[in-house]
């Protein structure tokens, strides 16, 4: 997956949790659950769907490296 | 098939037949048969003795129905109109419903009076009016009113059997109804109010002759996707406030149809305990059809519209509606 | 000796006037002979006398009115020998003795203008205080002074039924129209207002501006409501969740993603429990009684992303498994986001839980929700040192509070459910 | 003895016969000062407030409830009305059950709940303390119907003023009984004024006990001050009537020598007409009749007065000493409760 495609996967998986919320607005290295007022469940919801997507098997002990777009746009082109 | 007359005949003859206390005195009840008819036959069946006529004195034979049965007997005493027991208003209010309160509970009045109500057959300003309410009223009375068949059969013998004085009021043109009774039909409980039809959007509340009318605008609003629940009240006095207030409390809104004047109605004490019971669950003011607040009228088309129509009713449900 | 009292005639007589005596001192009376001329309202009349003797003296002279027990003339009865001293006449009805009053109520008498010599002092031996001089220096008959109840107020004509709805959804009935008898608000208004059906277009369309600023509003005037008649009181403390994260962590390792759980589940089944120990924090209050639910109905704060929040309810919380909890959260997180909630899920919470921790706070002092009698904070979960069994160490924590009715509840009993939630979390297995 | 009773109608002339036997002429006396007594302690208690409500007292009639209910049997019936405090004590209400009546204690014959005008006894088979004029009449038809219809031979006194007679439910009534054959004694105590209004001024005919005979209802005149000559009247009556003779009228002549109640100045009679009357008190009358055939002496009316004194006395403490009915009961009665101890009979 390319860095591109990481992003692209990630602004629409993104938008299925929480329509209102922009990437855009998410400065480098700001956390998405502060940017993007995301919950625990919005969270969760933003990782399942990141599973669907890709059939990544995302242990928990993971959450910590998608807690931001550029630790998410890592985690996914290096997992595949 | 019976009609609602030999319903209530036949209720007298099980009573005469079931208690020798009991017997049956007022106008016109024995060689005549009964200005309804309804006691037709039973002076030859039970004899003068059991089967009194009276003269014209309602105050003199009310009363004696009430000594008689402050002294061991059942009198049932019949009155030939709501408005002749005017006559005997003082026995029946400040004797009947008195004596028990008054001896300090030392005496009671197990008498039942039954009399013909209301209008709809042309009898102008001095036989037709519906004066129930002016009955229910009054604490030590009970107040009965029979619009079905099977009440017509069975509330006599528990009303014999109540201590205290009942009034029956059977609505003039209930006497030629006809349907099918049971053969086994008998005593029926004299405390509660009836559903007679069950339904979800609007609680129509009725008595007497207003059953009818009720149950017919509930067919009708059903045509139009209302559904509406119809009560009978059956007794007037005292009030079965419990199911009232509960199926309005379920369908918000409530429609009382009483021949009865509006002023100082019925209708306004089963309204006002519907506002002190359930005010919160009320989605709409209560709406009343009562009679206009005249005389009745003799000409059929002025005493159509004096009296609650289901046209009325259908009417007064609609408003409720927005 | 005997006193001839001026006779009771009747009970609607409260005085009488001696129109002439009959008898004079030294007069011979006996038991039933005709003594006076009573004058009344309604009538003049011979009053008879219950003693024998002799008429000593007249007290009362022909012409004047007294009340009805007054002594009007001593008679010597022939048993009786020396003539007594009569008693003292009664006090005359002249203007009363002035109040007592301390020199510091004068001046605030002075200054308020209040007539001191019309106040009745309910101080120690009649002494007027500050108080009965401040009550009286009170306005009367202002709009200050009434009850709120009885002062009108302006809204759309509404029926009984769709204000106590509105009151309970938080439904600001000023902004509904009324599709009701005469243009009034009805039941079916209020639950339009709150319940937008996917499969059906709401009467009237309504700008989502608009429907913000109505849910501001509903807000406003719900949460108004609850501080204005809800006397709250706060309790907060802290819960070690080491054990319930490490269950978590254990179970969620082996669990495909879709069917972990979340923090959120084991808070909110130990609270649906814990109002089992303390069932006083768990129903409604209504007509001044509380009534405590069976039923564990609990409502989940939710804030809108496009501002608000709404508190629906997961029905049955104490009966559902873990599973069909995070089931029923998601689900409700889901709906209530997108607008499609349930009515009865609106209207019947019991006790109302808010995570705000989730957005970073520690310690939440939330307001109730009406007619429901508490409300349970949690805040957001830290790392904190925490000395557990004489050791220190590095444990997740979590500020669970409680806002609470003071009218069904005391701080006792709620130390008492804010322990009962703790306890349950430490057995997160049990849960 | 008996020269001052008139007959009229069908009726056989009541037998004159000897009553002034010893003991039973002065039981009449003491039955009489009995009454007196208690009235005048109720005025003077209604003065104190004690007693309240209207009062009307029967000072001077007292030989109508005495002479006519000493002949009744315990199971003959009594209808008064609301000047009934002689009846009640004649036919055997106590003393203390009356006067905590009129207090409004829970031990007064009605519970308090009744009052002056509405002493009940079922004990004694005494119906009221009816205080609508006219209304006792219809009760005592039905009350004879009953004992009729269940063939027992029971006779039911009913009393009522002069006043009851312009009612209609005295003519339905006097119709209804006389149609039926009913064992009822009509009492009519005329004491020629109801309330304020004298005889001349509300009835056509006077003469009452012509119109009892109109309705074919034998009926007497009697002199309402004589004791002896009203209980010979009533004996009797009360014999026929008990023998199916249908019910029979008396026409008591009397005069009550107080005002028709406590706040009432009297201004409608005129005092030398009172003063006539009460020469012809019947106690005085009975007692001076009583002392000149040697049967009561000074000693026995000191005597009798003392104990009626001592009675009254006691009644009043009694009275006093009762209690009010808990307010929590105030509905109770209104119907009849679940277990009764028995239906009135």
């Amino acid at each position: 997956m390319t860095n591109d495609e990481a992003r692209q996967l990630i602004r629409s998986v993104l938008h299925q949790v929480a329509p209102e919320a922009d990437l855009d607005e998410v400065g480098a290295g700001e956390t998405l659950q502060e940017a993007l007022d995301l919950d625990s469940m919005d969270f969760l919801n933003f990782v399942v769907g990141l599973h669907e997507a890709t059939g990544l098997e995302i242990p928990e002990r993971d959450y910590p490296q998608l807690s931001t777009v550029e630790g998410c746009v890592t985690y996914l082109t290096s997992a595949g | 098939m019976v009609t609602y007359r030999e319903a209530m005949r036949q209720a007298i003859r099980e009573a005469l037949t079931r208690d020798d206390r009991a017997f049956l005195m007022g106008e016109d009840v024995g060689r005549y048969g009964g200005c309804y008819a309804v006691s037709l036959g039973l002076l030859e069946e039970f004899g003068p003795e059991r089967i009194r006529d009276t003269p014209l004195s309602e105050s003199a034979f009310v009363g004696a129905g009430i000594g008689a049965a402050l002294n061991g007997m059942r009198p049932i005493v019949e009155i030939m109109t709501v408005n002749f027991s005017l006559l005997a208003l003082d026995q029946i209010v400040n004797n009947a419903a008195t004596l028990s309160y008054m001896s300090g509970g030392q005496f009671n009045v197990p008498l039942v009076i039954r009399m013909t109500t209301g209008a709809g057959r042309q009898l102008g300003a001095q036989h037709s009016h519906s004066l129930e309410g002016w009955y229910a009223h009054i604490p030590g009375l009970r107040a009965l009113a029979p619009a079905t068949l099977e009440d017509a059969r069975g509330m006599l013998w528990p009303a014999l059997q109540d201590p205290d004085p009942v009034i029956i009021f059977e609505h003039g043109t209930l006497y030629n109804i006809e349907g099918e009774l049971a053969d086994d039909a008998g005593p029926v409980d004299i405390n509660t109010a009836a559903v007679r039809r069950p339904g979800d959007d609007v609680t129509i509340i009725t008595y007497g002759g207003t059953m009818r009318t009720g149950l017919g605008a509930a067919e009708q609003l059903a045509g139009s996707g209302v559904s509406a629940e119809v009560i009978d009240l059956r007794c007037l006095r005292p009030l079965d406030t419990a199911t009232i207030v509960s199926s309005v409390a379920r369908t918000h809104r409530a429609v009382i149809v009483d021949e009865g004047w509006r002023t100082g109605s019925l209708a306004a004490e089963v309204s006002a305990r519907i506002m002190e019971e359930v005010f919160y669950d009320l989605d709409a003011p209560v709406a009343r059809v009562c009679s206009a607040e005249v005389p009745m009228p003799y000409a059929k088309h002025l005493e159509d519209a004096a009296i609650p129509q289901v046209a009325d009713v259908v009417a007064a449900v609609q408003m409720l509606g927005g | 000796m005997g006193d001839f009292t001026m006779p009771s005639l009747g009970a609607d007589m409260e005085a009488g006037t001696i129109a002439q005596w009959l008898v004079k001192p030294g007069d011979e009376v006996h038991r039933g002979g005709i003594v006076a001329v009573v004058e009344t309202e309604k009538s003049t009349m011979e009053v008879e006398i219950f003693e024998s003797g002799v008429i000593d003296e007249l007290l009362v002279h022909e012409g004047e009115s007294v009340p009805v027990g007054t002594v009007l003339a001593h008679v010597t009865t022939r048993t009786a020998e020396a003539v007594t001293a009569a008693p003292p006449p009664p006090p005359p009805s002249g203007p009363l003795p002035p109040p007592v009053v301390s020199p510091v109520v004068r001046r605030l008498a002075e200054r308020s203008g209040v007539d001191l010599a019309v106040l009745s002092g309910s101080g120690l031996g009649g002494t007027v205080t500050r108080a009965d001089v401040e009550r009286a220096a009170q306005p009367t008959g202002d709009e200050g002074a009434r009850p709120e109840w009885a002062l009108g107020r302006a809204g759309p004509r509404s029926s009984p039924l769709a204000r106590r709805l509105a009151a309970e959804l938080g439904v600001d009935l000023s902004a509904l129209r009324g599709s009701g008898p005469h243009g009034s608000v009805v039941e079916r208004d209020v639950r339009l207002a709150v319940e937008v059906r996917p499969d059906e277009t709401p009467p009237a369309p309504v700008a989502p501006e608009d429907r913000q600023a109505a849910m501001r509003r509903a807000i406003g005037a719900l949460m108004a409501r609850s501080k204005r008649e809800i006397p709250h009181y706060y309790l907060s403390t802290t819960i070690d969740l080491t054990a319930p994260a490490a269950w978590l962590e254990q179970t969620n390792l082996e669990r495909p993603i879709t069917g972990r759980l979340i923090m959120s589940v084991l808070l909110l089944k130990a609270t649906a429990l814990a109002v089992k120990a303390v069932p006083e924090m768990n129903g409604f209050m209504g007509g001044g009684t509380f009534a405590s639910s069976e039923a564990v109905h609990v409502g989940v704060a939710v804030s809108l992303r496009t501002g608000g929040v709404i508190a629906p309810a997961i029905h049955n919380v104490d009966q559902l498994t873990l599973d069909e909890l995070m089931t029923g959260l998601k689900d409700l997180v889901g709906r209530a986001r997108t607008g499609v909630l349930r009515t009865s899920e609106m209207s019947d919470p019991t006790i109302t839980v808010t995570n705000l921790g989730e957005l970073g706070v520690e310690t939440v002092f939330g307001v109730i929700y009406p007619p429901q009698v508490a409300l349970v904070g949690f805040g957001r979960v830290t790392e904190r040192a925490w000395a557990r069994d004489g050791m220190l160490g590095v444990h997740p924590c979590v500020t669970a509070t409680l806002s609470a009715d003071h009218r069904v509840s005391d701080g006792h009993r709620g130390g008492r459910f804010l322990a009962e939630i703790d306890r349950l979390l430490q057995e997160p297995g049990k849960l | 003895m008996t020269g001052a009773t008139a007959a009229r109608g069908g009726g056989a002339e009541p037998a004159g016969g000897p009553t002034g036997e010893k003991d039973h002429g002065i039981h009449l006396l003491q039955q009489m000062l009995r009454i007196r007594r208690f009235e005048e302690r109720c005025a003077e208690l209604y003065s104190h407030s004690l007693i309240r409500g209207f009062l009307h007292l029967d000072i001077g009639e007292e030989a109508c409830a005495v002479g006519v209910i000493d002949t009744l049997s315990p199971d003959d019936a009594v209808v008064a009305t609301y000047r009934e405090h002689g009846h009640a004590l004649a036919r055997g209400i106590s003393m203390r059950a009356a006067m905590a009546e009129l207090e409004g204690k829970v031990e007064g014959c009605s519970r308090g709940r009744g009052g002056s005008m509405h002493l009940f006894d079922a004990a004694t088979r005494f119906y009221g303390g009816n205080a609508i004029v006219g209304g006792g009449l219809p009760i005592a038809v039905g009350l004879a119907l009953a004992d009729h219809l269940q063939g027992r031979r029971v006779v039911t006194a009913c009393f009522f003023g002069d006043g009851a007679v312009a009612e209609g439910e005295f003519h339905e009534s006097m119709n209804l009984a006389a149609l039926w054959h009913l064992p009822v004694l009509f009492c009519c105590e005329n004491n020629l004024y109801a309330m304020g209004t004298a005889l001349d001024r509300s009835e056509s005919e006077t003469d009452l006990s012509l119109k009892a005979a109109s309705y074919r209802v034998p009926s007497w005149e009697v002199d309402g001050m004589d004791v002896l000559a009203v209980e010979d009247a009533a004996r009797s009556a009360v014999e026929t009537v008990r023998a199916g003779g249908g019910p029979h009228f008396l026409e008591l002549r009397t005069y009550r020598f107080r005002a028709h109640s406590m706040y009432d100045p009297d201004r409608y009679r005129d005092k030398a007409e009172i003063e006539q009357w009460k020469q012809r008190d019947p106690i005085p009358l009975l007692a001076e009749r009583l002392t000149a055939s040697g049967v009561l002496t000074d000693g026995d009316l000191e005597r009798i007065e003392g104990e009626v004194g001592a009675e009254v006395d006691d009644a009043v403490a009694f009275a006093e000493a009762g209690t009010y009915e808990a307010t929590e009961d105030l509905e109770r009665f209104v119907t009849s409760e679940p277990v009764r101890a028995g239906e009135a009979s």
